[in-house]
């Protein structure tokens, strides 16, 4: 079973927010950057899966030399190997993200590939579907439950409420794995400098015969805005009761129920 | 076989018989001294062998520097005429067996410090007095294999001692100090004054612990404050072994200013501390054990003792809590000293 | 979540419930040598009424209880031989009332030695109860329960001879009272009522004690122990029938063993005293030390140690880290006092037969009217040959007791079918009719005391 | 790693599980063991955790997320090491924490301690909270950058970023300040000593730490430390000499105490009211300091200070050590140990409860609002009672 999994490296906001000068942006400085949440979980299936089954996984991203170190933790939570195409593409649209990863793995030997069902930074969810149409194999999203044969995944997606669905998907195939999956392992700074030693490619879009025109956005990002703070928090006091009758007006006032 | 070198004639032709016309437990004139030296000499009863109680005092009044005490317990051995009762004798006997392994040996730097049998003790060694000094027998476990054997003169068996002391002075040579500074001067008065005496080599120096304090006080000397407090010596019995050491006491006193107080039973006049006499085989030993330490801690307490110094952990077990009941603050020795140079000694409560 | 465990978590609450792997690992473990045995729920109550409903539903389902104290019995007399409940009564502990006049407390089930001794010590400096010699955490009641016997078992005998009264959870799920608090009164009597002592030595197969009141006893100011030793075992009987008519002192108790050397061959007897002044203890060290024993002293045939103030709080026996193994078991017999030479010299056969450091001890119960005689057997924790070995030394010591004309204490399943076995018949028939009558279902702390 | 390869494996199984690691000194009840006394499980206490180790480490029970919370209750409080009888008790906290790293090394441990560990390699803090926000504790007050003064002002996580805590770790830089200490803090460059991520196994995650503070205060010229936290202050003394980090290291009681017999800070003004102390573990026990916090609350004039019933080297843990303040496997019931603690103040009488330890403080003072008892006793920290005393605004 070889797997590869497609990671990105996304800021840690933790409680602090800003927009940069460029105003299509946030402002960077002094922000942790970290692996995706929802990669995470992916790579945690994926080492789940080869852990039973054997096989290799390959970690993949596209991005600038700092990108490395989400790379790195992947191979220290179990990839194989790792490789990063060389480019910059914070800016630059999904599908050209999309052209680039297609141009990487179609080379691959693979029987799955999977992402996290979504970036924490854009949130777009398109990435994956898109890369999955572009090599011509089946896909399914906001996969919650995976277990695969030698030539089929039985996968369950989640609907709204939580009703699921159930598929069997014929390999190769991609997934885009949701958060609750599998409870990802914690990776000590001893495992993580272990994997210092496994092999980190990095190429360039030229090795991928791509030039810079693949990249031109189809979609433009022009403004990022914070939440508008004018809304003022309203205290609900009283006795819990009281404050219990209260909070239940206002949402039935605003139709939330 | 290791000999007692003994005078005989030197002593026979003593004058003033101190070793017996000094003693504080037996009431004994000078021709019933010389009457019952010549017995003992020649290997025949006494009522000395029967009603000593192994003091040690006689070695230290013997100005031939002859050795009465040893030769009294020697006596008692070939004429079995032990002072305590058979279990206790086995007990003692037995209790210094090492059980608990062989000990680590290792290469001892200078100055070394010997704890003997008071691993335990080890607390006691810390701060400037003692920095720099590497440890022998650290580990209470294997203490036993540096047990100096001495206590024995109490148990009328020299035979133990003399089996069992040359493999001990064997484990301490092999750390390789040449000057080695015991923590108990019943240590050093076997290294000193027994093993010569018998004719067991020593390949090392020993020293003895007031001496070292004293040499290493005058070292801090800037640091020391006078402590003005009142204090009592309790004189351990192994201190008869090296009277030539004892001026250390008040040569110390003096120097971390503390009172030695003028009393009845101090020096030449120490009183036993009771811990082997209350044990004794002789009709109203508990009670003759009970009434020493009562003369003994009154005498302190009448001259105004506000701290009693000890130099025995043995002493130390039988008084200290005797004397904290008068009121009476007990303290080791090396723990006075770390308190004049402004340390918070271990044992200081 | 199967339906007993629902059920139980109703009762004690869901923290208080486990069927996980690790309770249910440690629950099967006795300190002692015994093989252990897995039960399949570990519960905590709190109160009597969550015991009355486990009780219940334990009859209801047939499931075995096995009520636990402080588990220190050492003869797995709180391992689950057929799986069910381990019931851990610690969470039952509070001193519910102590009577500075009448001398008594009364305690909830899980209230520990240490925890009455302490309490005693802050709130009424002037009582004490017997405290035996186990680790602090060992229980009021599962010492009762076992007839044990503490610190104070020379002057007034066992500790199940000092209950004032009892509550009891019945096998059948009756909450029963017994004693003067059963007629509403205060706590402070057994007697007179018709007497049921159905519980005490049954160790937990008649019911649950959830409540005991134990006799208290005057503490005095000044607490000390003396030693004396002796070589010739045989003349320990004699030295104990002494002392003890000297009526001065509290514990006495006479041991020896192989490790520390010092002891080896030996016969130490400690006795502790108590006085309220100097006058009385010097009263009593002269009786006994020197009018009582100076005749021995004298002869060369007995030295005396020392008397030191305080009294040792009891320890764990080193004797569990000998060998570095961390385990120990003994067979505790209750014998005739004459019987120590003997008691010591076959005991001593036994332990050097099987390798093992000997340890034995005898500790007076009554004015000499009966000893504890415990003979202890180390064993290396993770080396299964050293506790095979222990356990055969266990059984034939089991065996010796009871041919040296001695009954054994507590004895695990091997010696209890040896009791068994030569009990008299009519007795035999009681038992088993009490057991039926209490028991029907055969839920309590089944495997101990099988009647069959 | 297996039982042969474990480092304690010839002594593990010396534990008798007699049950003296659950008592308090003078042995009151069996609740000193705060995991113990949360669950009153024998698995919960030292002796049944002991047990469980052998047990795993010899194949006799499989990992289980139960078994590495029953670990992980452990709060390092070491009462356990104060009780034990027995010579291998000296190791029993690095049984634990060896077992503890070794579920490390296997990702096998609770998402609770996964998040800390993984907070502080991120963020450099359990919270997760902005690195960037370490330095706002000290916004609104005069308190200066370390730039080579006398003393290293370390803060830590909880005095950085808990809010209570924060005023805590302001009002000791006032007194500082007031007693003419020369001294600075790191604010926004300071980084966790390290301290909870050590006791949660994590060793190697702690060496880089250690390393980089210790490369980071030698740079800056440190020699002499003082810190809010007892934790800093144990990990600092004793763990950071191993990585070449040798300093003196105050915690701030002691720095305070030497103040106030220094007549540098004059406490003379007093405080009329009952204070009951409360011994943190990484203080007391495990660097012996009993003294220092009572001298200063003696030397306050008014104040009487009355001792909880099970204090110094028998004193109930707050249930916050070995990262529970954060992870809080003992929370959420009235027996937990915090909560027991709170009753235990309570029960003295006193109207203060006085902390020294920021964890303590925290852990403290919620379970005194969950007792209900926040009018009728407070918990401070002692240097807030100082300041008090001495009258700065």
């Amino acid at each position: 079973m070889d797997v590869v999994v497609c990671i990105k490296r996304v800021p840690d906001t933790a409680d602090v927010v800003e927009i940069d000068a460029s105003g299509n942006d946030i402002e960077t400085d002094g922000l942790a950057f970290k692996i995706n949440d929802w990669d995470e979980y992916a790579l945690e299936a994926a080492v789940q899966l080869t852990e039973k089954q054997g096989g290799s996984i390959i970690a993949i991203t596209v991005g600038p030399k700092e990108w490395d170190d989400v790379l790195r933790r992947a191979l220290a939570i179990g990839a194989d190997r790792a490789i990063r195409i060389d480019q910059d593409m914070v800016t630059a649209d999904c599908y050209a993200v999309a052209k680039v990863l297609e141009a990487l793995i179609r080379n691959l030997s693979y029987d799955l590939v999977l992402f996290g069902a979504q970036s924490e930074d854009f949130g777009s969810a398109q990435l994956g579907v898109m890369v999955a149409e572009l090599l011509g194999i089946p896909h399914a999203s906001l996969v919650v439950s995976l277990q695969v044969d030698q030539t089929t995944a039985r996968i369950k997606r989640e609907l709204e409420a939580g009703t699921l669905e159930a598929y069997a998907v014929e390999l190769p195939a991609l997934l885009t794995i949701q958060t609750g999956i599998n409870q990802p392992r914690y990776i000590s700074m001893a495992g993580i400098k272990r994997a210092m030693s496994k092999e980190l490619q990095v190429i360039s879009l030229s090795d991928l015969d791509l030039t810079q025109e693949t990249l031109s956005p189809t979609v433009m990002l022009e403004k990022l805005e914070l939440p508008p703070k004018d809304k003022k928090a309203e205290l609900i006091s009283g006795s819990p009761e009281e404050s219990a009758e209260q909070l239940a007006r206002i949402l039935q006032n605003s139709g939330i129920f | 076989m290791y000999e007692l070198k003994f005078n005989e004639n030197e002593c026979l032709s003593c004058v003033t018989c101190d070793c017996l016309t000094k003693c504080q437990y037996m009431d004994i004139d000078k021709d019933t001294a010389r009457t019952e030296i010549s017995k003992i000499i020649n290997g025949e009863d006494s009522f000395v062998l029967h009603n000593c109680v192994t003091c040690y005092a006689c070695e230290e009044y013997c100005e031939k520097g002859n050795h009465p005490f040893y030769l009294i317990v020697e006596r008692q051995e070939e004429l079995d005429i032990p002072p305590l009762p058979k279990p206790l004798i086995r007990r003692g006997i037995q209790t210094g067996i090492p059980f608990r392994g062989e000990p680590d040996i290792y290469e001892a730097k200078e100055p070394a410090l010997c704890m003997g049998v008071f691993s335990d003790l080890l607390y006691l060694i810390q701060g400037k007095l003692f920095d720099g000094l590497s440890l022998i027998s650290m580990d209470p476990r294997k203490m036993f294999h540096y047990f100096c054997q001495l206590m024995y003169l109490h148990y009328a068996r020299t035979s133990v001692i003399k089996e069992r002391l040359p493999k001990i002075i064997e484990t301490i040579a092999k750390h390789n100090a040449t000057e080695i500074v015991f923590f108990h001067d019943e240590c050093y008065g076997t290294y000193a004054s027994y093993a010569p005496a018998v004719g067991i080599e020593v390949p090392f120096k020993p020293v003895h612990l007031f001496e070292y304090l004293y040499n290493r006080l005058n070292e801090l000397k800037d640091e020391i404050k006078p402590l003005n407090l009142k204090v009592a010596y309790q004189r351990p019995c192994s201190s008869r072994l090296c009277s030539d050491k004892h001026h250390f006491v008040s040569d110390i006193f003096n120097l971390i200013g503390v009172e030695n107080v003028k009393r009845e039973y101090v020096d030449e006049n120490g009183l036993c501390c009771g811990g082997t006499i209350q044990g004794q085989r002789r009709e109203g030993s508990r009670l003759r054990a009970a009434d020493v330490q009562q003369r003994n801690i009154d005498d302190m307490v009448n001259a105004g003792t506000e701290v009693c110094v000890f130099n025995c952990p043995a002493c130390f077990n039988t008084l200290a809590a005797l004397v904290n009941r008068r009121g009476i603050r007990p303290v080791f020795m090396s723990d006075l000293c770390r308190l004049a140079i402004g340390e918070e000694p271990a044992g200081w409560r | 979540m199967d339906h007993v465990k629902e059920a139980l978590a109703v009762i004690v609450g869901e923290e208080h419930v486990s069927t996980e792997p690790e309770e249910l690992y440690i629950y099967s473990y006795d300190l002692g040598t015994t093989e252990p045995r897995r039960p399949d729920y570990a519960v905590a109550p709190r109160t009597t009424e969550e015991v009355r409903r486990i009780v219940e539903l334990a009859n209801q389902e047939k499931i075995p209880i096995v009520p636990l104290g402080g588990g220190l019995s050492l003869a797995g007399l709180a391992v689950p031989l057929q799986g069910g409940i381990a019931l851990d009564l610690k969470r039952m502990d509070t001193i519910i009332e102590v009577s500075e006049k009448a001398r008594y407390a009364v305690v909830e089930c899980g209230v520990s030695q240490g925890q009455l001794t302490a309490y005693l010590e802050k709130n009424h400096p002037n009582l004490m109860h017997s405290e035996p010699g186990a680790p602090p955490q060992a229980t009021i009641a599962g010492n009762v329960a076992i007839h044990g016997q503490g610190d104070l078992a020379q002057p007034y005998g066992f500790n199940s001879d000092m209950v004032n009264g009892l509550e009891v959870v019945l096998p059948t799920g009756e909450v029963c009272k017994f004693g003067s608090c059963a007629v509403g009164a205060n706590w402070y009597t057994q007697h007179p009522l018709p007497d049921v002592g159905l519980f005490l030595g049954w160790a937990g197969t008649t019911g649950i004690i959830t409540k005991v009141s134990l006799k208290l006893y005057p503490r005095k100011k000044i607490q000390g122990v003396g030693q004396f030793v002796v070589e010739d075992e045989e003349l320990i009987p004699e030295i104990i029938y002494r002392i003890t008519h000297t009526e001065a002192a509290h514990d006495v108790v006479a041991f020896s063993q192989a490790i520390p050397p010092f002891a080896s061959g030996l016969h130490h007897i400690t006795i502790n005293l108590s006085a309220d002044s100097e006058k009385e203890l010097d009263f009593k060290m002269e009786l006994i030390f020197d009018d009582t024993l100076g005749e021995y002293i004298r002869s060369g045939d007995g030295g005396f140690l020392g008397f030191n103030r305080g009294l040792q709080r009891p320890q764990i026996s080193k004797t569990a880290d000998w060998r570095k193994g961390g385990g120990f078991e003994y067979v505790g017999a209750i014998m005739p006092v004459e019987t120590y030479p003997q008691c010591y010299r076959r005991g001593r056969e036994i332990s050097e037969r099987h390798d093992i450091p000997y340890t034995v001890l005898g500790r007076v119960i009554g004015m000499s009217h009966a000893m504890m005689f415990s003979w202890t057997y180390a064993f290396n924790r993770a080396d299964l040959e050293t506790i095979r070995q222990a356990r055969e030394a266990l059984h034939e010591t089991d065996d010796l007791a009871l041919e040296l004309g001695g009954t054994i204490w507590k004895p695990g399943i091997y010696g209890q079918k040896l009791v068994l076995e030569r009990i008299d018949p009519n007795t035999l028939k009681l038992m088993k009719k009490v057991k039926q009558l209490l028991d029907p279902n055969g839920i309590m702390n089944p495997g101990n005391w099988e009647v069959s | 790693m297996t039982l042969t390869s474990y480092k304690y494996a010839d002594t593990i199984h010396r534990c008798f599980r007699c049950g003296y690691c659950k008592f308090p000194t003078n042995w009151a009840d069996v609740n000193n063991c705060p995991a113990y006394a949360r669950f009153r499980m024998e698995t919960y206490s030292c002796g049944g955790r002991l047990w469980l180790i052998r047990a795993w480490l010899s194949n006799e029970i499989e990992w289980t997320d139960h078994l590495a919370k029953i670990m992980y209750t452990c709060t390092a409080c070491k009462n356990c090491e104060e009780k034990c009888p027995l010579r291998f008790n000296v190791d029993i906290m690095n049984m634990i924490t060896a077992v503890k790293g070794e579920m490390v090394e296997r990702g096998l441990i609770p998402s609770q301690v996964k998040d800390f560990l993984e907070n502080i390699q991120r963020q450099g803090n359990p919270y997760g909270k902005a690195r960037a926000k370490r330095g706002e504790w000290t916004e609104g007050i005069e308190i200066p950058k370390y730039k080579g003064q006398d003393f290293l002002y370390y803060v830590g996580c909880v005095g950085s970023y808990d809010t209570r805590a924060q005023e805590t770790a302001r009002t000791l830089g006032k007194v500082l300040t007031k007693a003419g200490v020369s001294f600075g803090v790191l604010g926004g460059e300071e980084n966790c000593d390290g301290n909870e991520v050590n006791a949660l196994g994590e060793e190697t995650l702690f060496e880089m730490m250690a390393e980089e503070n210790v490369t980071q205060f030698k740079e800056l010229g440190v020699q002499k430390i003082v810190t809010l936290s007892p934790h800093s202050y144990n990990t600092f003394k004793n763990d950071y000499p191993l990585h070449d980090g040798n300093f003196e290291v105050f915690h701030y009681t002691q720095a305070l105490r030497d103040l106030i017999q220094g007549e540098r800070l004059d406490v003379s003004r007093g405080l009329n009211t009952r204070v009951a102390y409360h011994d943190p573990c990484f203080l007391g026990r495990w660097n012996g300091e009993y003294d220092a916090p009572r001298m200063i609350l003696n030397a306050i004039p008014g104040i009487e200070l009355v001792e909880l019933e099970k204090n110094r080297a028998g004193a109930l843990c707050c249930g916050g050590g070995g990262g529970n303040f954060y992870t809080d496997f003992l929370g959420g019931s009235e027996s937990s140990p915090a909560r027991i603690r709170a009753r235990e103040a309570y029960d003295t009488g006193a109207n203060i409860l006085a902390v020294a330890c920021p964890n303590c403080m925290t852990m403290l003072e919620d379970a005194v609002k969950a007792e209900g008892l926040e009018d009728k006793i407070d918990v401070k920290d002692i240097s807030e009672i100082v300041v008090e005393a001495t009258g700065i605004a």
